[in-house]
């Protein structure tokens, strides 16, 4: 078994995730990868660089594998999250859900990204044609009740 | 007493570091630091409002006490995934 | 470009649908792999045998991609079906939907594995400790509202 | 006229083939070609309402009017993925 979390600056491998997860009574996985698009806003993207809290957002990581399995406790999950210098097309983040039936897979997959987007102390710098920019999503508080419903409610649950 | 300021993304280009070494009263919560680094980087202001916080690397809240040789860390709003 | 539909005796690669996806724009990629599971409404599963009417099947598939592309315009979708013999633990189908964003490419992938249960000519014979039996799910018709509501309502549209 | 009939899974089971060669009157439906069928095997009654056709490998109705040398599927519940 491989590690449920990391925050690496390697490219990731959603292949790599599944095989590291416990397969036993499995019957379904869900996977979940977003690349780096070529656009954005309507800049043109030249690259992304993303920088991490790194030990916040390891624990960050860990808090919504805990979440998933309260919620959904046959799920086993795994989460790697690349920072550093990407190029359009490459990984930044990877999931990987399985359970025995595919309608929790989904849900705890399309969870999780979610949650990442909230919680987790990443920041993307975007290198656009004609300038650069942090990009600001949301305030991170894994205690706010409404972001985390509404990551319930993304997830269809 | 001291603490570290760790920053991040938008807040450290302001104050051209990721970390900082501060000197803090005692009893000193972290909206005390925040306060105090809003005072010295005037830039970091709009972010009032959006901002979250952690310490030594556990989200924490703006009314937390801080102690001598905590890690204090600023959050801009996060944007991975 | 890969084939973006496939009914195939050989081994299934999720990553190899992945990379078969026109990749041009993309930031979101949703992957489901089914698996073999080693029970089955309490049954200790041994193995199974899928078998299809292989010219109606691939029609079947091609026909859930044209029901994506029409709800989901920027998805692109490819699925791949494993027909014959499977162990417990093997992959059964694999699908892979790459988009833009990652609402669609999660709909499109949970819409497309509810699609396939419900009108392709793929049929489970279990084989399980005591005995084996055919798996009866859906009445295959792909002009059914119903079943077609129903699997837009699992993609939470 | 004839028609090749397809029968899969318990079907093919039932009928202990999965291709048949049989004899229909012209003007018959797919309906038809079930009816005789399931006179042949009455095993397979019990799928009467479950089943679906298909003809020349394209999804069909009951109602659609079979011709010289058709292939004629019936399809019992599927349960693919």
């Amino acid at each position: 078994m491989g590690a449920g979390t990391a925050i690496t600056t390697t490219p990731l491998d959603a292949d790599a995730l599944v095989r590291a997860l416990d397969a036993t009574g499995i019957g379904a996985v869900a996977t979940f990868v977003g690349l780096v698009r070529d656009n954005n806003l309507g800049r043109k993207v030249l690259h992304l660089e993303y920088e991490a809290y790194e030990p916040l957002a390891l624990r960050g990581l860990e808090l919504i594998i805990a979440e998933v399995s309260e919620k959904w406790p046959a799920v086993r999950l795994a989460i790697h999250h690349r920072i550093g210098r990407m190029e359009i097309g490459e990984a930044s983040v990877a999931i990987a859900a399985a359970s025995p039936h595919r309608a929790d897979a989904f849900a705890a997959a399309r969870y999780a990204i979610e949650r990442i987007k909230q919680i987790v102390p990443i920041w993307k710098h975007e290198y656009f044609e004609g300038g650069d920019v942090w990009i600001e999503g949301a305030t991170a508080d894994p205690d706010n009740v409404e972001a985390r419903e509404k990551a319930m409610k993304a997830a269809c649950t | 007493m001291h603490v570290t300021v760790r920053l991040f993304a938008r807040l450290r280009d302001i104050a051209g570091a990721g970390e900082l070494r501060r000197e803090v009263p005692g009893g000193a919560t972290v909206s005390t630091v925040w306060s105090s680094l809003m005072a010295e980087f005037p830039d970091m202001s709009p972010y009032e409002k959006s901002i979250s916080c952690a310490v030594n690397a556990d989200y924490s809240r703006f009314t937390a006490t801080v102690a001598d040789g905590d890690e204090v860390a600023f959050l801009p709003p996060v944007s991975g995934g």
